[in-house]
């Protein structure tokens, strides 16, 4: 059964305003096409969640997109803080978000809890730490400790995070949703699982047959999938393995954009609300920085060796 | 005997102290800048069985560019596995398997305390910064923790403005109290000045060696904490001729670690 | 650092009596040849644990080499219940084993908590059934109840199981022991993970660079692997996906000669103590059963497709 | 109105009873034989969109011969998913995503409380079985639990010598007592006479269909517990032609679900 739709559809049907949202991509493959879709849609109230946000996550900051942010980390990497979050938190521009404090280790504990139906999961990092001292949206129920049942030793009990949906770009997907990915995971796998269900972009949609042929690289079943959206390019500045680069040069551009709110919106007006689609976006980006910019961002080859699952 | 160069930035100075603290079949969780580079440098010299992770997924890298982050396009190609934050800092680092952390931060205290979320008051920020990260669960996890700091009184305190990573807490027991695993800790803080090491007792860091051109009355002027000095402090070892081949011929001929220079790192 | 042995190495050095073992392979993967070689070396009082047992464990209980059993599950599947199990339990053949019991949800849990450093975790099954009321030498420890700090909730916590060491057979390795694997995973993985040191039995030891084509198919990285073995239809008469097929009529010959002690016995002198290695046992297989036998068990090709992970 | 034949076997009209139980789009958690020959019947009729997924780690499978085991290596090449029981057990049944199960036993109750433990005494056996697998948390956990057994006093009991596996523990409330999810447990017993159901009240099963050429007094006399019979008891509909096609052209062109008459099922 096809679910193959166009971001926007993805978007307007699976994203309400007040959403629990799990963005999939640690630096890797973040999911910007449907980023830039939550913008031009002008969401609002969204929580979002990822372990080690980037320039996506500011963006929806910035863009007033989100109230609740239950985060581990947020920069612009190499371009340093990000612009948009500090706005907020510092001087409450466009709004000051909530934001509740976990780590890369916590976080991604709490997804795979919520994935694997598990109501809470024990972890060893934040004890002793001001990360206990301080609470946001989620007061009491940010962490309990307890003394273990088994040998009394003190332990820390995360709760299991169940976002309502979960938005990834992986490298293929077919039709009706199973979705694979190879190459940096972050928390990608267990996010997605963790939601009610999930939005698929990808680079490439491929035949049911194709993911048959190599089942173990799939991590998401089709029947966790509401939408499959087929998105070239579609995780620019950031990468996809074996298909594009970092764009460093376009981070710069973010960073220096982002230094002021004009400066911000006069990058969404030109990258997010005077682009109808990825397909604009895409030729708009080769019209202004030229082809040969556009073709430098593209992998080159270095394939695997096949294998075999046959008997 | 190792013979020595005074052709030689603080920069690469730093990263050979860092190298020096890696043993032989260490496991090392690494980020970016500094620590890659301290743990290159082990490997291609006494630590050859040395091997390092990222929080992102990655284990046994082969770059051939630089990482500018953890989740770099170059650390996929090549690697021994590629896996997701649950695989490096759940099944390698809460399992107990990390040897070694690096971590630097915004804030250092004499406990090795980091602060990488807030300057000033958590709920009215003079300036907020991106949080933890990887930095909490190194802190807590990693057997041996080596902190890259800046020697100044902004860099250093006496307590940090939130601990947003542990170091000792808030010293002797403070680790054990919480369940913090044993034998695990800030081992040595690196600045541009000095290496400071922590006292068994006090949990305090106090100043092992001093960097060639320094002072021991300059370095406690800049400590904010009253530093105390080792019976036997003495100046840092320089980096070997062989240290300084294997930085600039092998890891980093266009001499990207000059940049640090710029941040202060002199 | 090559870490390739003999299997005779590998059992002799880091299998020592008493010690407690995670055998992978649920059906898929059997790591046969370490069975039988731990017979060979007759060892002694193990504490072995799989998810779904079979006559792989049948073996290991028959020949004495048991203590205790942490199980889920036993049988020979399409043949039945499993013999020597049965004899240990019912008439002290050859001596009773302790089992504890738990089920194919809560045992990969508790191998998954025990390779993720967690002290325990909480599982949704097992509640109100015997398998509460009934322990053997865990016993208070089995499971703990306790009320949800965060929704007071009635909780089954297990605890982590921490292997002494762990013998998983996969397609392919390194010498170092950077493991992968592809197809039916059962708990290999996490069962792996979970041990102090890994065993690492494999169809074909292939190069560092081949690893690093695909690094997202490794499931345990060198650094927790004590020893590379190289075993060519070492999973027999199981299967190894892309390799070789389950060998139905060996299932059926071990049935029938496990249904008597002498029997069974048989079937040890001829095709264990009888034997030197896996080599001898592939050419005792052949010589008995005809080439075109272990030929027909071999797997037809039907390559994946390749990948790249280049930037 | 679908037509049907008399020529049939028992296994066949237990495999259709199976089927019908299944809707359009349901998520099927399978054994081997009766309850995947169910589920296909199901897909090729009525519920093209259910899927099917085996517990040792695969979803959607395709395979070209018959799968003899959960683990058969027919399940791996053309399957949509084939990880692990972490994914299966773990990330798709305890995280309530399974709408069917499908479980036998060597001894079933009046509550849907399945044994596959210990015939006996636990600790003096006289038969030891091979344990839980993965039923317990199959019973526990899948929305609708699809139970086969013999009509007969050996395999049904009016309490199980062992509750490996939950229907309804000791009747209504139990299972919400434990914390097991709400709206889980038994839907129905399959037997080779009848089609049981079970009460919302007293939650214990009754005769809801006899099949052709079984009478309601002779069940109730093969049944060790006090069993009701429904206002509305009826003759179990007979597999249709179509059904039938598809068992024989389609699923077992070789008979081979006719060994369950051997063990029994006539």
């Amino acid at each position: 059964m096809s679910k193959v739709m166009s971001m926007q559809a993805a978007i307007r049907d699976h994203v309400p305003d007040g959403a629990f949202v799990f963005m999939g991509g640690y630096v890797c493959r973040p999911p910007f096409s449907a980023v830039h879709e939550i913008v031009r849609q002008q969401k609002k109230d969204l929580t979002i969640t990822r372990s080690n946000a980037a320039d996506d996550f500011d963006i929806l900051i910035g863009a007033g997109c989100v109230k609740r942010f239950i985060s581990t980390f947020i920069s612009l990497g190499l371009y340093g803080l990000a612009r948009c979050y500090r706005r907020s938190i510092e001087k409450g521009i466009p709004h000051t978000i909530e934001v509740e404090e976990y780590t890369n280790l916590s976080l991604p504990m709490m997804l795979m809890a919520g994935a694997m139906g598990m109501p809470f999961v024990p972890v060893k990092d934040m004890v002793g730490t001001d990360l206990m001292r301080v609470s946001s949206f989620m007061g009491e129920d940010k962490f309990k400790m307890i003394d273990s049942p088994f040998d009394g030793r003190p332990v820390m009990l995360v709760p299991a995070l169940k976002p309502d949906v979960a938005v990834i770009h992986v490298q293929q997907a077919d039709e009706d949703g199973n979705a694979q990915m190879w190459g940096i995971a972050g928390d990608c796998k267990w996010g997605a699982n963790a939601a009610a269900k999930v939005i698929v972009s990808c680079e490439r949609i491929v035949s049911r047959e194709t993911i048959g042929k190599d089942p173990s690289r799939t991590i998401v079943p089709a029947f966790k999938v509401a939408g499959v959206v087929e998105e070239p390019f579609g995780a620019h500045p950031g990468y996809t393995p074996g298909f594009y680069d970092t764009d460093f040069g376009f981070g710069y551009v973010y960073q220096q954009a982002s230094n002021t709110v004009e400066g911000f919106q006069a990058f969404l007006d030109e990258w997010v609300y005077g682009l109808a689609d990825r397909t604009a976006y895409t030729q708009h980006y080769i019209q202004k920085f030229g082809f040969s910019q556009y073709k430098k961002l593209q992998a080159a080859f270095d394939w695997s060796y096949p294998v075999s699952y046959a008997y | 005997m190792s013979t020595h160069t005074s052709a030689y930035i603080k920069p690469e100075l730093m990263a050979c102290c860092g190298s020096r603290e890696i043993r032989d079949h260490d496991v090392v969780i690494v980020g970016t800048g500094f620590p890659t580079m301290s743990a290159n440098i082990a490997k291609h010299t006494h630590a050859p069985h040395a091997t390092m992770m990222q929080e992102s997924g990655v284990y046994d890298a082969r770059p051939t560019r630089p990482a500018l982050s953890v989740g770099d396009p170059c650390l996929n190609p090549g690697a021994a596995m590629v896996g997701g934050l649950i695989d490096v800092m759940g099944m390698f680092l809460q399992a107990g398997w990390v040897d070694v952390g690096f971590l630097s931060g915004s804030q250092v205290d004499k406990f090795g305390n980091i602060n990488t979320t807030v300057i000033g008051d958590y709920h009215a920020p003079a300036s907020r910064l991106p949080g933890s990260g990887g930095a909490n669960p190194i802190g807590a996890l990693a057997r041996r923790v080596l902190i890259i700091a800046l020697h100044d009184k902004r860099s250093l305190a006496e307590r940090v403005d939130f601990i947003t990573t542990p170091g000792y807490l808030d010293g002797p027991g403070s680790r054990e109290r919480w369940g913090l695993p044993p034998d695990t800790g800030p081992q040595v803080i690196i600045t541009n000045k000095a290496v400071m090491r922590f006292d068994d007792k006090t949990k305090e860091a106090y100043l092992a060696s001093y960097h060639p051109g320094c002072t021991v009355d300059e370095i406690v002027k800049l400590t904010p904490w009253d530093l105390k000095v080792a019976p036997d402090v003495h100046e840092t070892e320089p980096p070997t001729q062989e240290e300084l081949r294997v930085i600039r011929e092998v890891l980093d001929p266009h001499r990207m670690i000059a940049v640090y220079e710029k941040r202060g790192y002199v």
